[in-house]
C-alpha cells in the first residue's frame, strides 16, 4: 500500500481539469436541454482554477487539508453558479476529513469520497433521485465504501466508485428534477441526462485515475 | 460555427463589460477597490438606511447592475455569464452599503444564487451584519400557483427592486423594507415567450434548439426550457395567452391598477414590443384595469435570445407609492 | 422560410406599433385626431417656441418617435418601415406644434425623406408656416468628408436632436435654433457595423445577406451596404477602426470634450456594447479627450439587425449647455 | 383609332397592381442588394391604394385628370419613401398633360409618358446615368416620342417605350449610382440592376398592355 502525497493530489486536480475541460461542450449541451448551457464552462473554469491555485502552495508546507481548502476557496470563486458552492462545500470537507494527516492512507480516500458526497448533499439539500450531481456522488462514496469494506484494494474500490458514479448518472435520465434548474421542467426532463451528474462521473474518474496507485 | 459577438475573449467579457459600464456610469456607480465584481452605488452607504444588495449571473442587463443608483439598489454583485456571483463579491458589497440598518439581499429565485448569497450571508452574520433576503419569484410558468417559493424570478425583478429601493431610500424600518419586498414579489406576474436562442460568449454556440417555426412560452431568462412548446403565434395570440394565465393568478378587479412591462429577451425590437403592449393596454381596458405606468423595452434580457415577456405588478397605495418614487440608476431613471 | 416576428400583420405593424406606444406614454405623447402618423408632445405647441419636427421611416425606435416629449422634439412624423412618411403627416405634424416663431425639421438625408418633407415644407409655405430644415449627415462612412452633405443620418441624430430640442426649449430664435442644429450636426460623427441582417415585417425575409463569419463596417440603419465587408473582428478592433476614422475626420486635441453614444441596431446587447465603450473609453482617454456624458444602449435601431454604431459628438460650451439641458421624453430622459 | 376612356384608365391601375404585387419579392431582393429592400412593398402598397382610390371614383363624374390626382395622392400617402413622391409627381403631371379630356388620343398617351418622365426628375433632380429610375423612364418616354413621331401606331410606340425601359433598366447595372441610397456605394452598386427602374419596366409594360388597344 502507497500513501498518496500533497503532490499526488496537486497532480489529480491538473487531471480533473483537462478531463472537464476536454468535456466542456458536452456538458454545456447536456446542460443546454434542461438547464442555461453553461455547466461545462463552470466547471472548466473552477477546476482551472482550483489546479493553479493548488499547483501555486509551496508543496513542503502545504497539507491535504491546505490542499482541499485552497481548491474549495479557488473553486468558488472563481466560478459561483450551482457548481460553484456545491464542489467548495465538498473540498472543504474533504478537506476537514483529512485533517491532520501529512499523506492520505486508503481508508482517508473512502473517508475523502464519502466527506465531499456529503458536503454536496448538506449545500444543496437535494435528496438521491432529485437528478442532481448528488445521484453520481452518492452511490460513488457509497459504492467505494461498500467495497472498501469487503476488503477490495484502493484500485478497486475506485473503480467500483467509477462504475457506480456512471450508472447514477444514467439513472438520471429516467428522473424528474427536484432540485436545480431542471426542477421547472417536470417531465419534460425526461430522458436527458443531468449535466452535474454527468461531470461528476468525470471529476470521478479522473481521481480514480488519479488516486489509483 | 460559432455565433457572431462584438467581443474580444469570452472568458474576458463580464470584466471588460464591467470596464464599460464604470466609464459610462461615472455619476452613479464604482467597482469596489480589491472586489472589482462588487458595483455599488456612488451615494452608498447611508447612516441609519437599509443597504440593498441585488445580484445574478450576468447577461441579463440593465439587470442587475443597471439598477444601481439613488432610489434603487445600493450595489450588485455581478457574476459570470448566467451563473450566480460566488459570496465574496457578495459579502463586500454587503459591507460597503451597510448603514447599520440592515442589509436585504433580493435577487432571482435559483438554486444557485440561493446557495451563493445563503453562503455570503453566514458569513455576515459571523461579521455581526445582519442580513434578510427576499427571493423574487414572479415566473409564473415555472411552478403551479401553490408552489410560489419554487418559481424562478424573472423580469417581475424589476418592480420588487423598484419596491423595495423606494423602501429603502425612504429611510423605512428593516422590517418594514423586508415587507415591501415581499409584497411587491407576492404582487408580481411575469411570463416570457422566446422565438430564438442566445449563445454564451465563451462558447458561442445557441444554447438550444427551436424549430424554424417554433416558439417556446415560458421560457426562463438563461433559457432554460419553459412549459410548452409549438408553432409561432400571433402577437395578439402570444399577449392574450400571458395575460390569460397572469389574470388566472392575479385574479383581477374592475378598478383595480397596475403597472406593465414589456420586456425585450434581447434581440426582439421595440416595434414588436409595443404591438403586444397594444393588445395589453386592450385586454387591461376591456377587464376595468387601469394601468397606472408602463414600461416598454430592454429590461431583463437574455443576451441576444429572441422573445419577450410580460409583467403585471399590481398596485395598491402603498405600492403605487414606491413605484413612484424617484431614482436615478446607471441604466435607468424614473420619477 | 419566414424569418419569426412577434407581430399581428406585417401590412399592420407599424399602427399597431403606435397603438401600443400610445398607449404606454400618454402622459408624453399623443396622436393627432384624423393623422394617426403624426405623434405630437403633449405639452405642444408653446406660443413663440420654435417647433421641432422629426420624423423618418419606422423600424429605428427609439428613434425618432421615443424622442418626442418635453426639451425635446414636439413632433414625429411616422413612416412606413424604412421608408420616408408622406408630406401629410408631416404637414399635420408642422401645423400642430407652430408656435408662431417657425417650425424646424430635422431628420436624416436620405432621397426618399428629403423629397417628402420638402413637399411639406412647400405646401405648408402656402400656409404662411415657416420652414426651415436641418439635415443630420453624421454617418462618415457614406461619403468622404469633402461631400458631408451627401452623408446618411444615422445614430448620431440623437445629438442633432438633442441639442436642437434644447435650444428650442430654451425659446431660442429660429435663426438661433437652426444654426445650434446645424453646428450639432457638424460636431457629430458616426460609423457602424453590422453582423447579421434584419428583416422587414411584410416579407420576412433576411434584408441583405452576410458571411458566416463576416462583417460590414459602414453598414446603413436600414441595411443598405456599407464601406468594406471582411472577416469578423474583435470588439477592440472594432472600435479601435472606428475611432480612428473618426479622429481622422473630428481631428481631436487633448482637452477636448466629448459625448458618446454607443449605440446598438437591434440584437447587439448591452454586455457587447459595454465591452466596445470600454475601448472607446480607453481611446479617448489616451488621446487626452474628457467624456462628459455617455448613452450606450438601443438609440438607433434597425429592427433586429446584429451590429452597433459608435458616435462621437464634439462639446463646446454651448453644446455642452444643450446636452445638459433636461428633457423628458416617450423613450428618453436625460438632465 | 380608338380613344382611351376613364373606365381604361382604371383598369390600366388594376393591371399595374397586380403585376407589381407578383413583381414584389424580386423588386424588395433588387433593393436589398444596394439599398433597404422594401422597394416591392413601397411599389404594392402604392399602387394597391392608387387602384383601390381610382375605382372608387365615381366613372361618371371623373375624367382622366382626376383619375391621376386622385392616383397620385392616395399613392404619396400610402407610401411615402422616395417612390411616393416620384410617382404621384409622374401621376400628378400626368394629370395636368391630359387637363380638359374626356378621354385619351394617341397623342395624349405620348404626352402621358413624357409628363412622367419629366414629372420624377423634377421631383428627384435625377439625371440619365446616375441609376434610377429615370433610366428606364426617360428612354421609354424618348422613344415613345420618336415612334410617335415617326408615324408608328400607338401599340408600336407603346411597344417601343417597353423596349427602351428594358434596355435602360439593364443598362443601369453598369452605372455607379448618383441619387438615393445606392449613391453611397461607389463602386459597390456595380453589377446590380436599379430596383426603381426594374419596377418601372413592370409598370411600363402594364401601362402598355392596357392601353394598346
Ligand atoms: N441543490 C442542488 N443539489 C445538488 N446539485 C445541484 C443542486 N442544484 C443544482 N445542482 C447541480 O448543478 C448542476 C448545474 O450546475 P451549473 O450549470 O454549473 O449551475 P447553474 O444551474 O447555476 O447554471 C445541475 O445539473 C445539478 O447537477
Ligand atoms: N432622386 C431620385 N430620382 C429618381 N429616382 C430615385 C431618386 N432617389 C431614389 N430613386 C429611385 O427610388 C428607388 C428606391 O425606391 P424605394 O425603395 O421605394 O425608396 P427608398 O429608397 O426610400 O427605400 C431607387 O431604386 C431609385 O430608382
Ligand atoms: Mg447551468
Ligand atoms: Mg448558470
Ligand atoms: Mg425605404
Ligand atoms: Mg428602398
Amino acid at each position: 500500500m502507497t500513501t498518496i502525497d500533497t503532490a499526488r493530489l496537486v497532480a489529480m486536480f491538473a487531471a480533473i481539469a483537462a478531463d472537464i475541460s476536454a468535456d466542456r461542450d458536452r456538458l454545456c449541451a447536456l446542460d443546454g436541454v434542461i438547464g442555461d448551457a453553461d455547466h461545462g464552462i463552470a466547471m472548466e473554469l473552477g477546476f482551472a482554477a482550483a489546479r493553479d491555485a493548488v499547483a501555486g502552495l509551496d508543496p513542503a508546507a502545504a497539507d491535504p487539508t491546505t490542499i482541499f481548502n485552497t481548491a474549495a476557496k479557488s473553486f468558488l470563486n472563481a466560478v459561483g453558479a450551482s457548481s460553484g458552492p456545491l464542489y467548495a462545500t465538498a473540498f472543504m470537507r474533504a478537506g476537514a476529513a483529512v485533517k491532520g494527516k501529512a499523506e492520505l492512507e486508503d481508508a482517508d480516500v473512502v473517508a475523502l469520497f464519502r466527506a465531499m458526497a456529503k458536503g454536496i448533499q448538506d449545500r444543496g439539500k437535494a435528496e438521491a433521485g432529485e437528478k442532481t450531481m448528488i445521484d453520481a456522488w452518492l452511490p460513488a462514496a457509497q459504492a467505494m465504501g461498500d467495497a472498501a469494506g469487503a476488503g477490495t484494494d484502493l484500485a478497486g474500490a475506485l473503480a467500483a466508485a467509477a462504475d457506480a458514479a456512471r450508472a447514477g448518472a444514467e439513472a438520471t435520465k429516467d428522473m424528474i428534477a427536484g432540485k436545480g434548474r431542471s426542477s421547472r421542467l417536470g417531465e419534460r426532463a425526461l430522458g436527458h441526462m443531468d449535466p452535474g451528474a454527468a461531470s461528476a462521473v468525470t471529476v470521478i474518474e479522473a481521481m480514480r485515475r488519479s488516486l489509483a496507485g | 460555427m460559432q455565433t457572431k459577438k462584438l467581443i474580444n475573449d469570452g472568458a474576458k467579457a463580464v470584466d471588460e463589460m464591467l470596464l464599460g459600464v464604470l466609464a459610462a456610469h461615472p455619476r452613479h456607480v464604482r467597482a469596489l477597490e480589491g472586489s472589482p465584481r462588487s458595483i455599488v452605488a456612488r451615494h452608498a452607504p447611508r447612516p441609519g438606511k437599509v443597504g440593498l444588495v441585488v445580484g445574478g449571473g450576468s447577461g441579463h442587463e440593465p439587470t442587475f447592475l443597471g439598477f444601481v443608483g439613488k432610489g434603487l439598489a445600493d450595489a450588485c454583485a455581478v457574476g459570470n455569464v448566467f451563473a450566480s456571483p460566488p459570496p465574496d463579491p457578495i459579502i463586500e458589497c454587503a459591507k460597503a452599503v451597510n448603514g447599520g440598518a440592515g442589509v436585504l439581499f433580493t435577487y432571482g429565485n435559483y438554486a444557485g444564487d440561493v446557495m451563493n448569497f445563503d453562503m455570503a450571508a453566514e458569513m455576515l452574520a459571523m461579521d455581526d451584519i445582519e442580513v434578510r433576503t427576499v427571493l423574487t419569484t414572479d415566473d409564473i410558468a415555472s411552478a403551479p400557483a401553490d408552489q410560489r417559493h419554487k418559481r424562478r424570478g424573472v423580469a417581475g425583478n424589476f418592480f420588487v427592486f423598484k419596491a423595495t429601493g423606494a423602501a429603502c431610500d425612504r429611510m423605512l424600518s428593516f422590517d418594514e423594507c423586508e415587507r415591501i419586498a415581499r409584497k411587491a414579489n407576492d404582487h408580481t406576474f411575469t411570463m416570457g415567450v422566446a422565438l430564438a436562442p442566445c449563445s454564451l460568449p465563451q462558447t458561442r454556440r445557441p444554447n438550444f434548439e427551436l424549430g424554424e417555426d417554433e416558439m417556446e412560452m415560458g421560457m426562463g431568462i438563461h433559457g432554460e426550457p419553459g412549459v410548452t412548446r409549438g408553432p409561432l403565434k400571433s402577437a395578439d395570440a402570444v399577449a392574450d395567452e400571458i395575460i390569460d394565465r397572469i389574470f388566472g393568478e392575479m385574479v383581477p378587479s374592475r378598478g383595480d391598477r397596475v403597472a406593465v412591462l414589456v420586456n425585450s429577451l434581447g434581440s426582439t425590437p421595440l416595434m414588436e414590443l409595443y404591438i403586444l403592449n397594444s393588445r395589453v393596454a386592450q385586454r387591461l381596458a376591456d377587464a376595468g384595469i387601469q394601468t397606472h405606468a408602463t414600461w416598454v423595452g430592454n429590461y431583463c434580457t437574455s443576451l441576444e435570445m429572441a422573445g419577450a415577456s410580460i409583467t403585471l405588478h399590481r398596485l395598491d397605495g402603498e405600492l403605487q407609492d414606491m413605484l413612484d418614487h424617484p431614482c436615478d440608476c446607471a441604466m435607468f431613471r424614473a420619477g
